[in-house]
């Protein structure tokens, strides 16, 4: 194979040789290549196939705005990756990488025969058929077109990496470590600024540091070898952090950016371990500047996609900074100057080139320069078709027209192995529209420009549409001095020189003698779309860029339109004869270049993904070989099996256990809210539905909680500590957002009422004692209490000590039985939870879980907000009456109860359900009907809770049923996918109505 | 991510704090005097404003006090700030 | 007896930075805003509470931290029990504000070296670049989403505060960000 | 008369380089006055115009558009479609959308690719379970197909699901409708509008309403940038803004209009053929004909018309995706976008007349409004034409927010977007 490694760089370690894989051939490349050069050193063009026709694909850029040379990497693996670009990939030892999109292999790809058909299969084909028959489009259409999705593959394995995050505050950050960007960041730096530097390439230097034309100096030196030494001088500043392989992917409102730093891509396997891959920069700075740079445009001819065809400015790239040349035989297409120093420098190195120019004619120095060295150009011509399959070898031209709307005269072929292209150049304003910036159309080069500068950002160099060196050096250190006010810098009297362009001439679409119908001249590459597409969106009147864009496919691309989005506005303008100004661009969306999810993610992946809350007493529960379930964000204990019992089985011993002789809950996680001041009882007859005035200290009540919409919202029992003083409850899942709406009450709506709420949900462990032994349990405990109902009657509490430690018990009761609470200060929670064990053993204390708890509740008729509440239940509808305050003027809620929906009789309300089969238990979320042969079928509601209960030997569920109070004693069915269950409507208490245990 | 000025603890990232929607919706003192519609008025309808819009926003995450934001929904740019109980500032 | 049962954070350490746990420890939050409350306090805790956002005032082995303009913490590593006694006596009591033991609703993690902030930088958005600098400085924010106080009492020197359910979680997070900082 | 699409006008029009296509609509001046005008030329309005003209033959109507057709919500959403929901009124009516999309492609003779390819909803909690359970046997006994799936049900249906019962939320079940799926979201607005250009309907494009104009208590017209335009019936379909076009004739609507964002991947081959959905773990995803998985976020808590939402959103999306599916970890995100969806307290859509005589707004659909497209052009149309609702939509008028008598679809178990 010849070897197109021509040249000796700085930038590619000739001595360090590396291997790597290419569908499967093994190639040899330096240390400091990317893939793609080091394929094109190899001689290697054709690296892919395009999305629609499998047309034969090569590189054709050096950068992030490379359409075709995408490649899957190290296939098969757990570090597997789609859609890579060659160009952005350094060579490591042992990378593996594999053209996609083909079978069976990119050289002859079956998928091509879509080529052959493709003047059937225009843009939006598939909207107008594969509709008859009806039935064909699920069982053949569909599955036909899904076949062709996509490029690479997703990986199937787990990604062994390590992503990570952080946050970085910053004065100045400059993106983009192009000369204006250098410039920028020294100027900031120097200023005592605190300033970022971010690059996405390995090192700093943009197009200039490869630079070698003597035309372009500054203060005599050639503008690399001047850049060079600004680059030196730039690292040694302390205040100036530099990013290299950093690429912004996002710019949001207050100057937040997304940057995502690249530590271990160019690594190979065993270099890499231990390494972040990658870590994504959370940046927010007070100002920002922009140096982006540019991207050179494609030019729009038949057959603009062969291998071998490539931008103009990256065959100097390869050439220069790589050392690659990309042909032998070259020919340069262009309509501007800038392509003129690839051919000097082509024509310096040996290599043979020509050059064709849209353009009349031109008399700039670089051009003067280009016929002083004997290169042929050939003016006011362009090409007409280009040949080669795999790859060019060569080129049709012809000449244009007085108006470039036609081609004239002779065809004129002209053999070449490389084809360079240049249209001129788009100015990267990316980062300045997301921003939130608008843009200003310039005609002379027909480029969309910022339009405005703000405050905190502003666009420098050739992102702000300065393409010549010195108007890049002179217009960047005025506008950064400007923005940073600066007095003066040493490049205020700088003395540049370079080649000016005279001559301006663009044809977004060159014409052809073939009609546009017939030819393919391709804008979006990767996508496949070609003028005739964009016509034919036209002509069927799609006129917005934005449906063009959606019908075409155009820009849509991997590449997200960084080569095609202005061909394609260049060519709506001059179809409907337009000024392209007028026609404004597509939104720029975010990332600029794809990002990793993997990076979006940072380490909140596994263990990290949420946080777990944790009891004091977990680690005994663990131990105990409980069973966890989630509520919110807490673990909390669900059943505890024994000898691999199953979750019925321990719950049908679990609350036997609590009913027959003692058992113990974990109630940790209950939120507590501690309320003082001196209008806490008033707070408190604001915000539940019943009233507090007459509760005495050492009493406790319970209370429900309403939204303004009177829909039960939570409840909880709250004590009365003191005069002024009390400690609310709150479900485990309502806690957080409780407090928050109390707070939010007391601060905006009644400010003047003294109440002070304080969290102390994490400072107590909560142990909860219930069954008819719990009494015996606490007298074991507490020595010095009296247990007797005079002295520490039902729903009051007491304050106690324990080894010497204060607690507050509580005697209420969520289970119907006789029941304590104990509260203590975390840190001794799971030593008390011990004690109780022990002070519980000869009464068989078992430890029981929510699910158990669930039972229990139901079996007394207990509601659980969330479970038998779904957002729509008032108190009136869960048949609970008592609890709605009358005489109270307001609570939140209240008003709410009196409309007409609300005040209806035959809402929805809370009964309880008996299966008649005793056996049968209800599922639920079983719904629940008068009559199952009527159609439609009328559901009148829902079971809410469900269980088969040990203590009552039968099954028992809770269920909402429209005008269920009046329906008790009523025959009701549910109707089950295999069966009908028969039940009947009963009351919602199950077990001991008159309360006899709870007293007992 | 917004930065939002919370006038007791300072510029912070949005992440810190929590929307409470349009602002300066009392509650009424009276609400039984209200009729159906106008309950039904201050519980639901809202001015929704695409524009310069004065709302509620809680710094949940640090001080946890409530406070008013002047904002223009059209584009998120915050024209002022100001605590409970004061008369918002001219814009 | 009983028997107290701490969090099991062993001290670590990695490159330029320390991690250990600081309990048991005392904690009040204090709740006012009038002028009676603001002399009682002075009083007992001898120490003005600071007014100042976002900062601290100690003495001696008391802490007081500014949560708002009407909530302070304070908190100390061995802190007489008579002080929330008398405090709950002197305003609670008298309706002044209130007094509330907080020991066990928070954690304390101490932070030393000069890696502190490049590893609090991975999970919180708040800008450290002058706290940094500063001693006796206080900030309520989100580490990787969860609340924490941040007490910045001696340069390199840090106490930070998460709810004791949390903090098992936070911890590990901790841990593993200072791997790679 | 338009020529018909199918694959001889394909072949055909290949012989002449597809240079003879007609315009699949018109691009017409504002007449000066027209029966009917629909404000929003998203796919809810291009269907009700559309459906005036079919089947309630009101030939002289125009819709008018601000921007271009299909640019609001309808070419930003992540274009799922199913009918699963709990309340009967709300099944009755994204069901009767369901029935209409099952042959939309044929009616319009456009091929929207509306693919069946199921919706599958993960419970990750005990409640979970309990609520979807509850949708599923309420959608049985509705005559909407939906099923439980226990998780090895789940695993075998979506292999990539991450089933593993270490998880932070583990998978516990899930409900599966086959009959929903996806559809292409610019088809349909293009198809609607080439279907109701070909009734005689005008589409008129980059012409903003700026103001109503009313006589009393009756509608007269619009003020638009193009001129008045004459009409006694405006039907309002617009979406994030429809309170700003309230807010003309002095309406406040039970709304708030906030970013929702949406996310595709680079394209890959066929990885996932179905549509999965979680709640507790919040994300949801599919794969696009293309090849791109497309990922629905969540909403920001914050009234915006921006069209961006905050990034912590798609941040918190793509953790429960890696969550879900610890395989995509290395793919990566091409494209992120936010939409403005208009909410309503219930989280169900508004259909309805107002207090003014021939105005109507057609609003609140919130994050699921596409999937609806064409049942609600269907009802609001005859809810125009009859100056009364239809039985389906009848439960969704504004008086709803008066009574109490809300659809609530997200206190009870439906699923977010």
């Amino acid at each position: 194979m010849s070897n197109f490694r021509i040249n000796k760089t700085n930038f590619v370690d000739q001595t360090n040789r590396i291997s790597f894989k290419f569908d499967g051939k093994t190639f040899f490349g330096f240390k400091g290549d990317t893939l793609a050069s080091a394929l094109i050193a190899n001689g290697i063009h054709l690296v892919g196939r395009s999305f629609k026709y499998h047309r034969p694909r090569g590189i054709m850029t050096c950068g992030s705005e490379e359409p075709n040379a995408i490649c899957q990497i190290n296939d098969k693996s757990n570090l597997t990756e789609p859609n890579v670009r060659a160009t952005e990939i350094e060579l490591y030892e042992g990378l593996e990488a594999n053209s996609q999109n083909c079978w069976p292999n990119v050289k002859f790809d079956i998928g091509g025969i879509n080529n052959l058909i493709s003047p059937f299969i225009p843009a939006g084909f598939y909207y107008k058929t594969f509709m008859w028959p009806k039935s064909f489009w699920k069982s053949v259409y569909e599955p036909l077109i899904r076949k062709t999705a996509g490029l690479g593959k997703s990986p199937i394995k787990p990604d062994p990496e390590i992503y990570d995050h952080k946050y970085v505050h910053c004065d100045v950050l400059v993106i983009g470590g192009g000369i204006s960007g250098i410039i920028s960041a020294k100027l900031s730096a120097k200023n005592n600024l605190n300033t970022i530097l971010i690059d996405d390439k390995k090192e700093l230097g943009g197009s200039t540091i490869f630079q070698e034309n003597e035309i372009f100096k500054i203060n005599n030196k050639i503008s690399k070898d001047w850049l060079i030494n600004e680059i030196n001088e730039i690292k040694k500043l302390k205040n100036l952090q530099i990013k290299t392989r950093t690429s912004v992917a996002a710019y949001h409102d207050y100057n937040y950016l997304l940057a995502r730093e690249s530590l271990s891509d160019h690594l190979s396997k065993n270099e890499k371990d231990g390494f972040v891959r990658q870590r994504l920069w959370k940046i927010r700075a007070k100002k920002v500047i922009i140096a982006t740079g540019a991207i050179e445009r494609p030019l729009v001819f038949n057959n603009n996609d062969r291998p071998g065809i490539l931008l103009a400015s990256s065959i100097n790239k390869y050439l220069n900074y790589f050392g690659v040349t990309c042909g032998l035989k070259n020919v340069i297409f262009t309509n501007n100057d800038s392509a003129y120093e690839v051919a000097i420098s082509l024509n310096k190195k040996g290599i043979d080139v020509k050059i064709i120019d849209i353009r009349k004619r031109s008399e700039s120095e670089l051009i003067k320069e280009t016929e002083k060295l004997g290169i042929k150009i050939f003016w006011n011509s362009t090409i007409t078709s280009t040949f080669g399959y795999r790859k060019i070898n060569s080129i049709e031209i012809m000449s244009l027209s007085e108006d470039g709307s036609n081609v004239i005269g002779e065809k004129n072929k002209i053999s070449c192995d490389c084809l360079g292209m240049s249209g001129g150049w788009t100015p990267m304003v990316h980062m300045h529209t997301q921003s939130g910036g608008k843009l200003n159309f310039r005609e002379t080069d027909q480029v969309f420009l910022p339009k405005e500068f703000s405050d905190n950002r502003i666009s420098v160099g050739s992102s702000n549409g300065h393409f010549e060196l010195d108007e890049i050096i002179k217009l960047t250190n005025d506008t950064v001095k400007k923005f940073l006010n600066i007095q003066e810098t040493d490049l205020d009297d700088a003395d540049i020189s370079c080649s000016k362009e005279l001559e301006k001439r663009n044809i977004w679409l060159l014409p052809n003698y073939i009609s546009i119908g017939k030819n393919k001249s391709f804008i979006d590459f990767q996508n496949d779309s070609t003028a005739k597409d964009i016509k034919l969106a036209m002509r069927e009147g799609f006129k917005s860029i934005e449906h063009v864009k959606r019908y075409t496919t155009t820009g849509m691309a991997t590449d997200q339109g960084k080569l095609s989005n202005m061909h394609a506005l260049g060519i709506i303008a001059e179809t409907a004869a337009v000024k392209m100004g007028s026609l404004g661009t597509t939104t720029f969306r975010p990332p600029f270049t794809p990002l990793t999810f993997g990076t979006i993610v940072g380490r909140s992946v596994g263990k990290f993904f949420d946080i777990v809350r944790k009891t004091p007493m977990h680690e005994w529960h663990v131990k105990n070989n409980a069973e966890f379930e989630n509520v919110g964000q807490w673990k909390r204990a669900w059943y505890y099996p024994r000898n691999n019992e199953n979750m019925h089985q321990s719950v049908q011993r679990e609350s036997k256990a609590a009913r027959d002789s003692a058992g113990i809950l974990d109630a940790s996680t209950l939120g507590k809210i501690d309320i003082k001041g001196s209008d806490a009882t008033e707070f408190l007859n604001r915000v539940y539905t019943n009233a507090w005035s007459k509760l005495s200290i050492g009493k406790c009540r319970y209370g429900l909680m309403l939204n303004e919409d009177g829909m039960v919202y939570d409840d909880g029992v709250t004590t009365r500590i003191d005069e002024n003083h009390y400690l609310m409850t709150t479900t485990t899942g309502g806690a957080a957002n409780v407090l928050s709406k109390l707070e939010d009450y007391l601060q905006t709506e009644w400010p003047e009422l003294d109440v002070w709420l304080t969290s102390v949900t994490d400072h107590y462990a909560t142990a909860s004692i219930c069954g008819p032994n719990s009494k015996k349990i606490l007298k074991k405990l507490f020595s010095d209490i009296e247990f007797n109902d005079q002295n520490f009657p039902h729903m009051s509490f007491k304050n106690a000590k324990i080894g010497g430690i204060d607690c507050r018990i509580m005697r209420i009761s969520f289970t119907g039985e006789h029941s304590y609470e104990i509260n203590i200060e975390a840190k001794y929670g799971n030593s008390l939870w011990e004690k109780c064990i022990d002070a519980g053993k000869d009464f068989n204390i078992t430890p029981y879980g929510t699910e158990t708890m669930h039972l229990l509740r139901a079996e007394k008729g207990f509601i659980i907000v969330g479970q038998d509440t779904d957002g729509t239940m008032t108190p009136i509808d869960l048949q609970m009456d008592w609890i709605v305050s009358k005489k109270k003027y307001d609570f939140i809620g209240k008003r709410s109860l009196y409309r007409s929906d609300t005040m209806r009789e035959d809402r929805k309300q809370l009964v309880g359900l008996l299966t008649d089969k005793p056996n049968t238990v209800l599922e639920e979320g079983a719904q629940i009907v008068h009559e199952k042969n009527n159609k439609p079928i009328e559901m009148i509601g829902h079971v809410t809770s469900s269980y088969f209960s040990p203590n009552l030997n039968k099954s028992i569920a809770l269920a909402v049923v429209k005008n269920g109070r009046k329906l008790k004693g009523q025959k009701l069915l549910v109707p089950m996918r295999d069966q009908t269950i028969n039940v009947t409507v009963s009351d919602f208490i199950f077990y001991d109505k008159n309360n006899e245990r709870l007293n007992a | 991510m917004f930065l939002i000025n919370c006038p007791y603890c300072g510029e912070r990232d949005q992440s810190e704090f929590s929307s409470g929607g349009e602002a300066h919706i009392e509650r009424p003192k009276q609400p039984t005097e209200l009729s159906d519609d106008e309950w039904a008025d201050f519980l639901f309808m809202r001015k929704n404003i695409k524009g310069v819009q004065f709302e509620r926003w809680n710094h949940s995450h640090g001080c946890r006090k409530w406070f008013n934001l002047i904002r223009d929904t059209s584009n998120d740019k915050i024209h002022g700030i100001y605590k409970m109980g004061e008369k918002p500032p001219k814009v | 007896m009983l028997d107290i049962k701490l969090p099991e954070f062993e001290k670590k350490v990695y490159p330029d930075l320390e991690l250990s746990l600081l309990e048991p420890s005392y904690k009040i939050n204090l709740r006012g805003k009038n002028r009676d409350f603001f002399t009682k306090a002075g009083k007992l805790l001898s120490i003005m509470l600071p007014i100042e956002s976002n900062t601290s005032a100690n003495i001696k082995n008391i802490n007081a931290l500014w949560l708002s303009p009407d909530e302070w913490l304070i908190y100390g590593k061995d802190i007489d029990k008579n002080l929330e006694t008398n405090l709950n006596n002197e305003i609670s009591k008298l309706k002044y504000g209130s007094v509330t033991n907080v020991s066990d609703q928070w954690v304390i993690i101490n932070f030393k070296g000069k890696n502190i902030f490049e590893v609090l930088s991975k999970g919180s958005p708040f800008n450290f670049n002058n706290f940094k600098g500063k001693k006796n400085v206080v900030v309520q924010t989100l580490l990787n989403h969860v609340d924490v106080i941040l007490h910045h009492q001696e340069i390199n020197d840090l106490n930070l505060f998460v709810r004791k359910s949390f903090s098992e979680h936070l911890w590990l997070w901790i841990n593993d960000s200072s791997r790679f900082i | 008369m338009k020529n018909k699409y199918s694959i001889f006008s394909l072949f055909k029009n290949a012989f002449s380089g597809h240079e003879n296509w007609q315009r699949a609509w018109r691009d017409p001046e504002p007449k000066k006055e027209y029966d009917a005008i629909i404000v929003g030329g998203g796919g809810h309005g291009l269907a009700t115009a559309y459906y005036l003209a079919k089947k309630h033959n009101m030939r002289n109507i125009a819709v008018v558009e601000k921007g271009w057709i299909g640019g609001g919500n309808t070419g930003r959403n992540t274009t799922i479609i199913r009918s699963n929901y709990l309340w009967d009124a709300s099944a009755g009516l994204y069901d009767h959308a369901l029935k209409i999309w099952e042959g939309l492609s044929q009616d319009l003779n456009y091929n929207v690719m509306f693919s069946q390819r199921g919706v599958m909803n993960l419970a990750h909690n005990l409640q979970d379970v309990r609520d979807l359970k509850r949708r599923t046997h309420a959608n049985r006994l509705n005559g909407i197909d939906a099923v439980w799936l226990n998780t090895d049900e789940v695993k075998k249906f979506c292999p990539i699901v991450n089933t593993s019962p270490n998880i932070r939320y583990p998978v516990l079940g899930g409900t599966l409708q086959r009959r929903a799926g996806t559809a292409r979201h610019d088809a349909v607005a293009w198809g609607y509008a080439r279907g109701a250009d070909e009734l005689g309907v005008d589409i008129i494009q980059n012409c903003e309403v700026k103001g109503i104009k009313r006589n009393g208590n009756k509608i007269e017209g619009i003020e638009t940038t193009r001129g008045f335009i004459k009409s006694k019936k405006i039907g309002v379909v617009a979406a994030g803004h429809s309170s700003v076009i309230a807010s003309m004739v002095d309406i406040r609507l039970p709304l708030e209009s906030k970013p929702l964002q949406a996310l595709v991947s680079e394209p890959v081959k066929p990885i996932i053929d179905t549509v999965v959905m979680s709640n507790a773990v919040h994300a949801y995803v599919s794969q696009s004909d293309k090849g791109e998985l497309v990922i629905g976020a969540g909403t920001d808590s914050y009234v915006s018309y921006s069209q961006k939402g905050s990034h912590d959103v798609v941040e918190g999306t793509l953790k429960a995706i890696l969550e879900l599916y610890p395989i995509f970890s290395r793919m990566k995100m091409l494209r992120q976008w936010g939409g403005i969806v208009d909410i309503c307290p219930d989280a169900s859509p508004i259909i309805s007349k107002t207090n003014i005589e021939g105005l109507y707004f057609n609003c609140g659909w919130g994050t699921g409004g596409f999937k609806a497209t064409p049942g609600s052009g269907d009802l609001f149309a005859h809810t125009i034409a009859n100056d009364e609702p239809h039985k389906l939509n009848a439960a969704f008028s504004l008086n709803r927010f008066v009574s109490g008598d809300l659809v609530d679809e997200h206190g009870a178990a439906a699923v977010a977007h």
